[in-house]
């Protein structure tokens, strides 16, 4: 906690982080078919993953603190991954409603 | 230990109302909980009374129907969110969380502030929705009722659960902070007493998933406030999308309930036997997988929502293993008394109630778990009895065993022990009087939220009134004598129980920071054989 | 590092139930963590919401995304990453001292949230012009499903943005206590943990741009 | 009919009696360990009272064997319920193909109900003894839910879909439904009564009812009345799809999904056009929301589930 980082650090981080935006912009105008959408997520990920490494200094925080940032996104992939498991298996019985 | 009032007592240090509404110290904001939860409690059971009245006989003659919606809808939201999820958390968690870990207080007692004032916030823009006219969604606000169909009072109650749900997001982010950070030496995790794993665990549920209720609801609210659409089936929402959001925090949410209150249990019981808790990393395991695994289970509400079959199987199979981590505990609780030495005080009898209790609300659950089951069970009184066993008969009754445990810690003063044993007597059979007949009528097929109901069910209905009322004389006449006590006086032992734990170690009541020197534990928890030796040793 | 024993330093920030300067830094920032953890899961209920009707209509997603300005949105992102930037050095010049760096940044990361503000207004205010937001004057030629993308839209970037405004006013806090000089190389936690929900704040956007402005562009 | 004091519900439908057996299992399951348990921590507390006012208990610290037995029991406990318990959900699921169709619509605070032959009641069902019935739900406004508890089945009634319940009643004489989901004002009051009759004496009953024409032959009008016919005809020379075959069938989107068509995507492709469009063709179709009533959109899926073969007109409404 008491890390300090070089400003050099944080200059990079900024720059990725708009290189990689006009990355997402650029993707976006190509077809990728039904990877769009994860190619899209996949950048967003990574500028949050720098984001959260660096300027929050996950990177040399206590494991503590990376436990806890990461149970974060481990709990939303239960509700997305249980909700969509419902409606994905929606029908399979071919019965309306089960 | 016979000196009247003790010096530097929390109690008194500063004087006047100010001194309370601005307090920073945990056990005083402990105490401003317990005066508000109970005030809640009362208008809850007030509320219970008119349900079961009206119920005594088949036909809707007391309230129009209207009426009975708002008053079993105001009933379940200021008895869960008002009362039940603040009850042990808020008040003997405040209380004890600290000085279990040796501390002087919460890390972040400004916050354990806020939140109480977030709570009286929320609370009376619910009372003020029941002042306006009343709310009829049931505490479950299912859509689209409540989006489009009710026009009672939604916005208003449900903003209030919103913002007693930052209060509850507040306790839990306290507790966990300084679980984590504010240990005394020596107080390894596998020292703690399990009521800290307890409030560990229930920390976790809170955090991970009240805001997901928070959210769901103002959507509701912004559903009916700007004409949004999220769940509305005109243009294609989804009403069960709500069911799935609502879920995930509200099954999680029964451990909220049911975890302190298990916590609670864990030391008592240790004390009551003056022994070793049998098991102990399992109890405090099965905290953490109870919670965690909580979270896995939410749909076995929505057996016959339209929710796929395939979801439903995944749902029931991790609800029948949750389950297992309760047999845990309840079978080590029982195997600690095993060879222990009882004593027959009045904690004893909280403890016995809540194992019975507790049990069959458990078991029965068992029952709803079971898809095939549930089909028939689902929305009738069965469940209706089921959740009130567990909650009433589990969370009351733990809820009271630690008032009365920790009573004499908390106020100094001793309760009549005789009344104590009575009152307990009373509520463990007015409780099973009124609930048992609706496990019966339940499976009769009875629906729950019924104004009006077929002849047939009456007689079992009646008796389940009758139970309430005893249930109801045994609450009021614990009240009675609890507020007696205040009017005695401030003569309780430092140990009156003879148990072990930091927080007996202090005066009663303690100072206002608790500790005149910083503790350093050397000891498990529950070691009474370990301290029985220095005794002798001395 | 549980319960350090270090002996008090009587900083005058220091709590009188904490034990060392350490300890309450440990404390906050982890309680800032775990707030953050909350956060993450009240936006979850928003995108758990996105995911089930964007799976659903596709279509209406993609009609509605593009009534949508990218190049607003690209902006609005650019704006946040300089506020991330300036934000993280910020705490930087409270961690070495710098008095001077850290008003300079705070100022800086007040200004770029501001014009973040300023171009959401307009954005929103082009939705009204055009029948877009959900509810009586919803364009009633358009595909009802466009008004659960609206919906979602709206209260995607309106809790963001209700975000950035209680960003804001916590960044004035920190530039009044910098301004006083109350920061230095013992005492930073309040611009640490500030500075920890003004980059959470932006890692929503991060997200919220593709899944929001993006879809469909290669229409 | 029921006694004035019953404590347990009659068993009328050939699931019902499979439901008590579970029951009945779990009861035994669940009275063995409340017993067990209650009986264990009183006789503790009576034979390990405190004698005098400085004992202790026994230095026992727990008993890794103990922990696996009483986790492995009851987890194996709770696995047979399970499997027993999602082994008949199924077969609660999953109706027989030789069903017979009713339509039922739940509405604040009624349930209307519509028999192929187009005989149509309100709050009342009557169905004939030994013989599958499948209800398909529907909702015009809120949640509601269909429960007849001496059958042992319950299904919610959603708005914006259509939902599936089925039964065979073993025993005749007449039963309480009630709506499960709570509704609004009248919720209590959603209450009606399935009425189990002998084959012959339900013949009777179809014959004496006023039909306003079968559900099919109703649907087929409807199809008309609201001009689907002018984009929706028999051969391809229509705005839209042609609808003959469409049950059942899988069909191709725009977006490149697929979908078999069954009630609720005919459902939504009549009040919610927009969200599925089929490949080939212009979202041009209107929506019927509100136009159409949840018990005419029953009426037209009946009738779109017939146009089968060349007898677009056969009576028996979704055999
Ligand atoms: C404190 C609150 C609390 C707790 C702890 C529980 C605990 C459990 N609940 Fe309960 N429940 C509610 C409160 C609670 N519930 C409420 C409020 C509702 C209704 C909400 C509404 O609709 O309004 C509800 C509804 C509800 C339903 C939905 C019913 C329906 O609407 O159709 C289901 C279905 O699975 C269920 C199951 C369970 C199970 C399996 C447990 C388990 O965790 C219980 C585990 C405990 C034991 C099993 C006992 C100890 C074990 C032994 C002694 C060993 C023997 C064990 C085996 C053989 C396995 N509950
Ligand atoms: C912590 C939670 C909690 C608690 C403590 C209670 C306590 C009680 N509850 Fe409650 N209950 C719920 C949570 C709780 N309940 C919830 C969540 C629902 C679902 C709501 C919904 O469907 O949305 C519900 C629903 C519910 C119903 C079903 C209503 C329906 O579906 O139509 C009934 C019916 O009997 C009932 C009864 C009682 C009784 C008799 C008590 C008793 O324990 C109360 C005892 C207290 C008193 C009785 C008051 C003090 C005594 C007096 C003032 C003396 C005079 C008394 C008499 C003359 C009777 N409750
Ligand atoms: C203005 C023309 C028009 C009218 C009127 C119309 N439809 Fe359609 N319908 C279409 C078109 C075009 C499609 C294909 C595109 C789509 O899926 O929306 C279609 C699709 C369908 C489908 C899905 C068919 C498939 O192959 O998947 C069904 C079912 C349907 N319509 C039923 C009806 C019914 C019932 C009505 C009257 C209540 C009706 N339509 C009125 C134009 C129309
Ligand atoms: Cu219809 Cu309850
Ligand atoms: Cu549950």
């Amino acid at each position: 906690m008491s890390h300090i980082s070089s400003k050099r650090l944080f200059y990079t981080i900024f720059v990725s982080l708009i290189i990689l935006t006009g990355l997402t912009v650029f993707v976006a105008r190509q077809d990728f078919g039904a990877m769009n959408t994860p190619v899209a997520l996949a950048i967003a990920g990574l500028k949050a993953t720098l984001v959260i490494l660096y300027f929050m200094g996950v990177r040399y925080n206590t494991p503590l603190t990376k436990v806890v940032a990461a149970s974060g996104f481990v709990w939303l992939i239960i509700l997305f991954g249980m909700t969509m498991g419902d409606y994905l298996t929606r029908s399979w019985l071919g019965f309306p409603g089960r | 230990m016979n000196h009247d009032i003790k010096a530097g007592s929390y109690l008194d240090a500063p004087h006047g109302i100010a001194s309370w509404l601005l307090t920073k110290d945990h056990k005083r904001i402990a105490l401003l909980y317990l005066i508000s939860i109970t005030v809640f409690f009362i208008i809850g059971g007030i509320f219970a009374a008119g349900i079961r009245t009206e119920l005594m006989t088949p036909e809707g003659d007391l309230f129009t129907a209207d009426m009975y919606n708002k008053v079993f809808t105001l009933h379940g939201v200021v008895m869960i969110f008002f009362f039940l999820i603040p009850s042990i958390p808020a008040t003997l968690g405040n209380f004890l969380v600290p000085i279990m870990c040796g501390a002087k207080d919460l890390a972040f007692p400004r916050i354990n502030l806020l939140s109480w004032y977030l709570y009286v916030a929320g609370a009376s823009l619910t009372i003020g929705a029941v002042a306006l006219g009343g709310v009829d969604t049931g505490w479950t606000f299912y859509t689209p009722y409540s989006s489009m169909a009710s026009n009672t009072n939604v916005t208003l109650a449900a903003l209030g659960v919103f913002i007693a749900g930052f209060s509850s997001i507040l306790t839990g982010f306290n507790f966990i902070v300084t679980i984590h950070r504010m240990r005394a030496p020596g107080l390894t995790w596998f020292r703690m007493p399990l009521f800290l794993w307890a409030h560990y665990a229930t920390s976790l549920v809170m955090i991970l998933g009240t805001p997901v209720v928070a959210i769901t609801i103002l959507l509701v609210g912004a559903e009916r406030a700007l004409g949004f659409a999220i769940f509305d089936p005109r243009v294609g929402g989804d009403p069960v999308l709500f069911q799935h959001l609502f879920w995930f925090y509200s099954h999680p949410a029964v451990y909220i309930m049911i975890l302190p209150a298990m916590g609670v249990i864990s030391e008592l019981v240790a004390a009551v036997s003056r022994k070793q808790i049998f098991g102990y990393s399992f109890v405090a395991y099965s905290s953490l997988a109870i919670a965690i695994i909580g979270f896995l289970v939410w749909g076995h509400h929505m057996f016959v929502s339209s929710q796929s079959i395939y979801a439903g199987l995944v749902f029931s199979i991790i609800t029948m293993i949750v389950a297992v981590p309760s047999a845990v505990k309840t079978f080590n609780w029982t195997a600690t008394m095993y060879k222990g030495s009882i004593t027959w005080d009045s904690p004893t009898y909280w403890v016995l109630g809540f194992m019975g209790l507790f049990l069959i609300g458990g078991l029965t659950g068992l029952f709803l778990g079971t898809m095939g089951l549930d089909v028939h069970l689902h929305d009738t009184y069965f469940v209706v009895a089921h959740f009130h066993y567990i909650m009433v008969g589990g969370g009351v009754m733990g809820f009271l065993g630690g008032v009365h445990f920790w009573w004499p810690k908390m106020t100094g003063r001793i309760y009549p022990e005789t009344a104590g044993k009575i009152a307990a007597v009373l509520v463990f059979v007015g409780f099973n009087l009124t609930f048992f007949p609706q496990f019966v009528v339940g499976y009769l097929g009875m629906p729950r939220r019924y104004h009006a109901y077929p002849e047939e069910f009456q007689i079992l209905n009646v008796l389940s009134t009758g139970g309430a009322a005893v249930l109801g004389a045994g609450y009021l006449l614990i009240l009675a004598y609890l507020v007696a006590s205040f009017f005695k006086p401030r003569n309780a032992p430092a140990n009156p129980w003879g148990a072990t734990g930091l927080e007996w170690d202090i005066p009663s009541p303690p100072t206002t920071f608790n500790f005149e020197h910083d503790p350093v534990v050397t000891e498990d928890a529950y070691d009474y054989v370990g301290r029985a030796r220095k005794a002798r040793e001395n | 590092m549980e319960n350090p024993n270090a002996p008090h330093e009587h900083h005058p920030a220091l709590q009188h139930h904490f034990h060392s300067m350490a300890q309450q830094l440990e404390a906050s920032v982890l309680g800032m963590w775990v707030f953050l953890v909350t956060e993450v899961m009240f936006f979850g209920g928003l995108f758990m919401a996105y995911i089930l009707y964007r799976s659903l209509y596709p279509d209406a997603w993609l009609a509605g995304s593009q009534e949508l300005d990218e190049f607003l949105g690209g902006l609005n992102t650019v704006v946040l990453i300089c506020s991330s930037l300036t934000m993280a050095l910020a705490v930087r010049a409270a961690q070495v001292g710098s008095r001077k760096g850290q008003i300079v940044n705070l100022i800086l990361t007040i200004v770029f949230g501001t014009v973040f503000l300023v171009v959401k207004y307009f954005e929103y205010a082009k939705k009204f012009e055009h029948h877009l937001v959900p509810g009586a004057h919803f364009d009633p030629a358009r595909d009802p499903a466009q008004q659960l993308y609206f919906s979602l839209y709206f209260m995607m970037t309106g809790v963001h943005a209700l975000h950035m405004v209680v960003g804001i006013g916590l960044m004035l806090v920190m530039l009044h206590m910098a301004w006083k000089g109350r920061f230095s190389a013992e005492y930073f936690a309040p611009v640490e943990i500030s500075g920890l929900y003004w980059h959470f704040v932006d890692i929503v956007w991060i997200f919220l741009f593709p899944l929001l402005y993006l879809i469909g562009k290669h229409h | 009919m029921q006694s004035s004091f019953p404590l347990f519900p009659q068993a009328a439908s050939s699931i019902a009696s499979e439901v008590d057996l579970l029951y009945f299992f779990i009861l035994a399951v669940a009275s063995f360990f409340a017993v067990l348990v209650s009986v264990a921590v009183v006789f503790f507390a009576i034979k390990f009272r405190r004698r005098h006012a400085d004992e202790i208990g026994h230095d026992i610290h727990g008993s890794i064997a103990l922990e696996l037995i009483w986790s492995i029991i009851p987890f194996v406990l709770a696995m047979v319920m399970f499997f027993w318990g999602a082994d008949l959900y199924f077969r609660i699921a999953r109706p027989p193909a030789d069903a017979m169709d009713v339509y039922v619509v739940g509405k604040q605070w009624m349930w209307k109900v519509q028999h192929p032959e187009g005989v149509r009641e309100i709050n009342e069902l009557h169905v004939p003894l030994g013989r599958p019935v499948r209800i398909t739900l529907g909702s015009e406004d809120v949640l509601h839910d269909f429960y007849i508890p001496a059958f042992r089945v319950k299904m919610d009634a959603v708005p914006g879909k259509l939902t599936t319940l089925w039964f065979t009643a073993t025993k005749t004489g007449s039963y309480h439904v009630f709506c499960a989901e709570y509704c609004g004002t009248q919720h209590s009051g959603m209450i009606g009564q399935v009425i189990v009759m002998e084959p012959h004496d339900y013949e009777a009953w179809l014959a004496g009812g006023r039909s306003t024409g079968t559900a099919v032959q109703n649907g087929e009008k409807l199809f008309t009345q609201l001009a689907c016919i002018t984009c929706h005809k028999t051969d391809t020379s229509g705005r839209g799809p042609v609808l003959t075959g469409v049950f059942g069938s899988t069909v191709q989107l725009m977006d490149g999904r697929q979908v078999i068509v069954d009630e609720n995507y005919l459902r939504e492709s009549v009040m919610n056009p927009q969200a599925k469009i089929v490949l080939g063709y212009q979202p041009i179709m209107p929506t019927f929301q509100g136009t159409v009533s949840e018990e005419n959109l029953l009426q037209l899926i009946a009738y779109i589930k017939t146009l089968k073969a060349t007898t677009p007109e056969s009576p028996e409404g979704g055999q």
